[in-house]
């Protein structure tokens, strides 16, 4: 039996079973994609309750300590005495407060998250939303996400709330433009917005061994590091996890938030870096297809979680290590050094495209990405150095 | 050669002319004056001489030089200087009659204060008057005749200040100038149809025969015209009123315009032209020269008759030279052209004699003119009452001695002569008589009887006065001597024969009969005006005839009644036309332009600024309505907006 | 009911509801909300006429001329709010109807 | 069918809600929910695409600008004066007009004709290829308005 094909065949047989049971077309469609949104919730939620666990160990480890093994075998139940802990613990919402907004934030987060998540295609044609412009729904649907943030902050009635989304959306806003230049050279070599046929396009093998994977030409390299960086950020994650900076301002925007809605805040974050990480895969690193020709029997939903969970790590890793960015810094990296970096690597795919692909184009892209980098380099930091920071207020 | 002096013709004129000038401007004093004119005078006198010298050298010859005056376009004026016998006896009686007139009236104007000017104007009219008679071209002639006239209106109007002169200067100029008219026409006439006014031109002047025969049927004409021109200057009948009038100016004046010179202008012209007035002639008779005739024996009866009513001394004398004149023109048209100039020649001599007299008589009597008021002068001034004596005779044509006598006897053998009719030898035999009547009774008056008021203290004039006097009667006998029939020596000279001396023609049986009726004409004056006193014998005897004579034949009031009046009417309805008609038309104009600039003034106030103004009050108004809709609301304009566009929608549903 | 009419119904009362607000709201940004809903209004209509085009064609004339609308509706937005913010820093209102300095 | 009726009732209940709402901030929520709910009759539509485009940019930026300018004029004071009825008014009579039009109009009710669904590379390819030059223009408007927001916003230097 087909292990690749086993989820899809499932789903199948039930539905089968379901139009037999006399179910009308609209009935099963809805089930369908019924199942599709559970199957996603959860894979996706145990993987939450997974990465909580994980992440502190990791981040102990790089301390060189344990981190959680009181719970469970080696803390594996650290998750399920959070979850506890956070619906025991009583929802706090202050008094003058913007209820209704204060309330919706956190919904709006995690469908916007979620969202994003039933776009990507996990496993040969196991896409739980299989849409011609997948990628664009993936961007849409990670809009909302500034306004959560938002509605969050200024919901909570709380200065320091409302300076934490501010930063957040700031970041975001600024960041969401490279990460859509990121994607873009992609689209533009692939000439579809489904990551459907994207993964497809990279399914092929050269000399048996190298993976067609767009991680691998010079300019798919570098877009992958500009999306990776992008997407670290729109997740608010360590080096840019302004928002929250636990030791400025106690958890930004998620401040005035206690019991299940502050948990359901992490879920959103850790969701929104499994998309963007899922993304990121799908994008660059090949989706489901395995990285040497000849390991393919093996599933390919099996290949895209290791690509996912090796992203994870990283992500992981880099809060472990790398310090917070200031503000100003992070705007100013992005305006001038990620987007312009985007508009070379679309130049450089272009070029790599056109000069056939080959030695040549490769050789091509790799010059103007080199030639790009020295001069971007060079101006963002030399001014920047050591000056006075400048405080802008808003009147 | 024998053209070569008559280029050097017009320094007769030229003299006198410029002696006048040189008085006008430059010389002020009275010694300068005199001098300058009466050396002019000299030179004039000397040239008129050798000029008669020169053409006496051949029978009938003549001298013509012409040059062109001034050209406009293609057509060149062309006048002349003109020398044949005609001319040359002209020139030589004008020059050497101008030169004893200029000094007796050296002594006569002496205080005078116009001195200078009367000296200029003398010259002037001798200049004017030498170049009338040296003319070739009938315009230059006309020219010259204009400006004698001109000198004439001057010198009767010398007195300025006394009104009666000037009112005859202004009388005799007007006069003078209606003949001139008729002369003018003439002479357009003339140019019209033979296109040359030139007497002599080598052949194609007027008066040759090419000339003549362009002439053709309006040969009359031009003659009649031309004659009116004579009539006017020599006072022949219609025009003969300004002549006694003209002698309010000084007595030298009268002498020397009025007695010889210019009233001869008017023979002396139909002398000149005589050929157009003879052309076409039958038996010596032409309608011309009839016309002629008659005018003649008209003017000379009626100069006679009113000289015997009239009481001034001069103005006497005036009215004989009418009759005189009337005498020549009736020479010249019966054709006795020759005897007409000798006649004018020695008329001028005695005439300029007996007004000089005259005016020593009344220089002596302290300017008194009435013949009435004088008397008894032959003790008092004896040599001004021989040569008014000398006078006097010639005049009544006491032949023997006399010049008068012959030249009437040859008139009066021309007109006994005439195939024309009988009548004016018999009518000119009554003026013969006549003549010598007045002149007696001039006599009579002036000389003879008592001394009268004015006459008391008379005193013989001055030596200066009476040379002059001597020296003409002088010439008056001396000329009788080139007349007689016996040696014709001058009529020869003037017709261009040659004369030969014959003393058994001097007895004429004409002579005998002009000798009975001068005699007659003496005896009755004497015995008229034996005693005459302060009253006329003969308007004792026959009042109203005297007076019809004295009143001058009521000529001067018939013209004063009849033309004056009409003219006087027509020119009172011109003025009216000018004034009501051409000043009323503008006056209504101007009253139109008014009305029209009323009404402009008022459509303007009142309708473009009221209107303007309305209308600008209006649309602030309506800017102001309308500015509250901007009331910068921008939902107002929103909803406005809304409107608008559901409008639209209506209408294009409406429509589609 | 023809399903056009129904979503031309829709898409007219989403347009009314956009006109109210503008009409009716004195806040500026209210004015701009009003707009952006007059817009979507209009898009929806494009799209609904290109999507029941009796023609059947693959040109997809509608959704181009949205995307423009879009584009330029977004551009406009922007500008509009940059502009409010400048009136509000210079007049300290957003007010509209004491912002009438164009007054006739 | 009874999906759209709902979506339709939402999506002009929040209209609505952002157009008579007191509160600024409701108000501009309630509009990001009226640009879903037309997102979604852009599904219904079969133009995902500018669906996915409206989400995006109205949800993504105009809410968020819209958004930030309420918060930089916050301390303006809201004069609670009566709903002016003159602006209600038009509105009505506005929509009275229309909705006259449509029905008046004699849309026949053709079926709805079945469409191959338009896969995104057909747009691209079109807008590259007639539809060039509006791209450019949009694209230079677009920075026009970016560079002019920016001047007005920014403050002078002191």
């Amino acid at each position: 039996m087909d292990l690749d094909q086993i989820f899809v065949i499932a789903k199948q047989q039930v539905l089968a079973w379901l139009t037999g049971a006399g179910a009308s077309v609209g009935v099963v469609q809805v089930i369908s994609s019924l199942i599709n949104i559970a199957a996603v919730l959860a894979v996706f939620l145990t993987l939450f309750a997974l990465i909580s666990v994980i992440e502190r160990k990791v981040l102990a480890r790089i301390q060189n300590r344990y981190g959680p093994n009181r719970v469970g075998p080696f803390g594996l139940l650290q998750p399920v005495a959070d979850g506890i802990k956070m619906l025991i613990k009583e929802d706090i919402v202050p008094r003058r407060a913007d209820a209704i907004v204060h309330f919706i934030a956190p919904v709006v987060m995690c469908a916007a998250a979620t969202l994003t998540l039933c776009v990507i295609p996990y496993g040969r044609n196991m896409t739980p939303v299989a849409i011609d412009g997948g990628v664009l729904l993936f961007f849409a649907a990670g809009a909302p996400a500034e306004l959560a943030v938002f509605m969050a902050g200024w919901g909570s009635n709380n200065k320091y709330s409302m300076l934490g989304a501010m930063r957040a959306i700031a970041q975001m806003v600024s960041y969401e433009l490279p990460l859509l230049l990121a994607a873009l050279p992609v689209v533009m070599i692939t000439g579809s917005l489904s990551p459907d046929e994207i993964v497809a396009a990279q399914g092929h093998y050269s000399f048996g061994t190298v993976p067609h994977w767009f991680a691998v030409t010079p300019w798919g390299a570098v877009a992958f590091l500009l999306f990776f960086i992008a997407g670290l950020v729109e997740s608010n994650r360590t080096p840019f996890d302004l928002p929250e900076g636990e030791s400025e301002i106690v958890a930004g925007h998620m401040m005035e938030y206690s019991g299940f809605k502050y948990a359901l805040f992490f879920m959103a974050e850790y969701f929104g870096m499994f998309a963007v990480s899922g993304l990121g895969v799908t994008l660059f690193l090949g989706g489901w297809n395995s990285p040497v020709s000849w390991l393919e029997w093996i599933p390919s939903y099996i290949w895209f979680f290791l690509k996912l969970s090796v992203l994870l790590l990283l992500f992981l890793w880099i809060r472990g290590t790398l310090p917070r960015l200031r503000m100003d810094q992070v705007m100013s990296f992005a305006w001038k050094f990620m987007l312009p970096m985007a508009f070379v690597c679309i130049v450089a795919a272009a070029v790599w495209h056109y000069a056939g692909r080959g030695l040549i184009g490769w050789v091509w892209s790799l010059a103007i990405v080199v030639v790009a980098y020295l001069p971007l380099t060079k101006l963002l930091w030399t001014g920047k150095q050591f000056a006075v920071r400048q405080y802008r207020f808003a009147e | 050669m024998n053209n070569l002096f008559v280029q050097y013709l017009w320094l007769i004129p030229a003299f006198p002319l410029a002696a006048s000038l040189l008085i006008l401007f430059l010389a002020r004093t009275r010694p300068m004056a005199a001098g300058v004119a009466i050396s002019g005078q000299v030179c004039a006198l000397i040239l008129a001489v050798v000029a008669f010298g020169w053409s006496i050298q051949a029978p009938g010859w003549r001298g013509v030089y012409n040059f062109t005056w001034f050209t406009f376009g293609e057509t060149a004026v062309r006048i002349g200087c003109l020398l044949d016998p005609l001319t040359a006896v002209m020139v030589v009686m004008i020059a050497l009659v101008s030169l004893c007139i200029f000094i007796f009236s050296v002594g006569y104007m002496a205080e005078d204060k116009n001195f200078a000017r009367f000296f200029a104007y003398l010259s002037f009219f001798s200049a004017t008057m030498l170049g009338l008679v040296i003319a070739n071209s009938l315009l230059s002639l006309f020219v010259c005749w204009e400006l004698v006239g001109l000198a004439s209106y001057l010198l009767i109007g010398f007195w300025i200040e006394k009104p009666s002169a000037a009112a005859a200067a202004k009388k005799a100029f007007i006069t003078t100038r209606i003949g001139d008219i008729g002369f003018f026409v003439g002479l357009l006439w003339l140019y019209g149809t033979c296109g040359t006014v030139l007497f002599y031109d080598n052949g194609s002047g007027c008066l040759e025969p090419k000339g003549l025969v362009l002439l053709g049927s309006s040969a009359t004409w031009v003659a009649l015209l031309i004659f009116c021109g004579a009539i006017g200057k020599s006072g022949q009948f219609p025009l003969h009123v300004w002549l006694p009038d003209a002698m309010e100016g000084p007595t030298p004046v009268s002498a020397l315009i009025h007695a010889a010179t210019m009233v001869a202008a008017g023979v002396f012209l139909v002398a000149r032209v005589y050929r157009i007035f003879s052309f076409g002639m039958v038996q010596g008779v032409t309608a011309a020269l009839t016309v002629v005739v008659w005018i003649g024996v008209i003017t000379a009866l009626i100069g006679a008759f009113i000289a015997l009513g009239q009481s001034d001394i001069k103005r006497i004398l005036a009215y004989s030279t009418v009759s005189q004149l009337g005498l020549m023109m009736v020479s010249l048209g019966v054709g006795g052209v020759a005897a007409g100039i000798i006649h004018l020649l020695a008329h001028g001599f005695f005439k300029a004699l007996l007004f000089l007299d005259s005016g020593s008589v009344i220089h002596g009597c302290r300017n008194e003119q009435d013949i009435r008021k004088m008397g008894g002068l032959r003790r008092l001034m004896p040599v001004t009452f021989a040569a008014y004596g000398v006078g006097m005779m010639a005049l009544s044509g006491v032949p023997l001695l006399f010049s008068g006598a012959w030249t009437k006897e040859e008139i009066l053998s021309a007109t006994q002569s005439w195939h024309g009719s009988v009548l004016p030898y018999y009518l000119m035999l009554l003026g013969v008589f006549l003549t010598a009547l007045y002149m007696t009774r001039q006599m009579m008056f002036v000389f003879f009887g008592s001394c009268r008021t004015a006459s008391k203290d008379a005193h013989e004039s001055p030596k200066i006065m009476t040379v002059p006097l001597l020296v003409l009667a002088a010439c008056v006998v001396l000329f009788s001597f080139v007349l007689t029939p016996a040696w014709p020596w001058l009529e020869r000279y003037l017709t261009g024969e040659s004369a030969t001396l014959d003393l058994g023609k001097l007895i004429q049986p004409i002579l005998i009969v002009s000798l009975v009726l001068v005699a007659g004409g003496i005896a009755a004056g004497v015995w008229i005006y034996r005693g005459a006193g302060e009253i006329d014998p003969l308007e004792q005897w026959m009042p109203a005839l005297f007076g019809f004579f004295e009143r001058k034949m009521w000529i001067d009031e018939l013209y004063d009644h009849s033309i004056l009046a009409w003219s006087l009417a027509v020119a009172r309805g011109m003025a009216w036309l000018d004034r009501q008609v051409v000043d009323g038309s503008i006056r209504l104009v101007g009253a139109i332009a008014q009305r029209f600039a009323a009404l402009t003034l008022v459509c303007d106030e009142e309708g473009i600024n009221h209107g303007f103004d309305g209308s600008c009050g209006l649309t602030r108004q309506l800017g102001s309505r309308l500015s509250v809709w901007h009331s910068g609301q921008i939902q107002n304009y929103l909803r406005a907006i809304s409107l608008g566009v559901l409008a639209l929608i209506i209408v294009y549903l409406w429509l589609l | 009911m023809p399903v056009v009419s129904f979503f031309l119904i829709i898409s007219a009362t989403l347009f009314c509801i956009g006109l109210m607000a503008t009409l009716t709201r004195r806040h500026a940004i209210f004015i701009l909300i009003g707009i952006e809903l007059m817009l979507a209004a209009a898009n929806l209509n494009f799209i609904v006429f290109w999507r029941y085009d009796s023609q059947p064609h693959d040109h997809p004339a509608g959704i181009l001329i949205t995307l423009f609308a879009i584009a330029i509706a977004a551009a406009e937005t922007a500008v509009g709010l940059a502009l409010v913010i400048a009136v509000y820093r210079h007049y300290r209102t957003t007010q509209v109807n004491s912002l009438d300095q164009l007054k006739g | 069918m009874t999906l759209l009726v709902i979506i339709a009732i939402v999506t002009l209940a929040s209209a609505l809600a952002a157009a008579t709402l007191g509160n600024l901030m409701h108000a501009a929520l309630n509009l990001v929910l009226s640009f879903l709910g037309v997102a979604a009759f852009y599904f219904f539509l079969d133009a995902e695409f500018v669906g996915l485009v409206q989400v995006l940019i109205y949800v993504g930026a105009v809410a968020v600008l819209i958004v930030f300018t309420i918060l930089l004029t916050r301390r303006d004071e809201e004069k609670k004066n009566g709903l002016p009825w003159g602006g209600v008014l038009v509105a009505f009579v506005v929509f009275g007009g229309l909705i006259w039009a449509i029905v008046k109009t004699p849309i026949n009710s053709i079926p709805t004709p079945h469409l191959a669904t338009l896969p995104v590379h057909r747009i691209g390819q079109i807008l590259m290829t007639d539809y060039v030059w509006p791209l450019q223009a949009v694209g230079v408007l677009l920075t026009a308005a970016l560079v002019g927001a920016l001047i007005l916003v920014m403050e002078e230097k002191p």
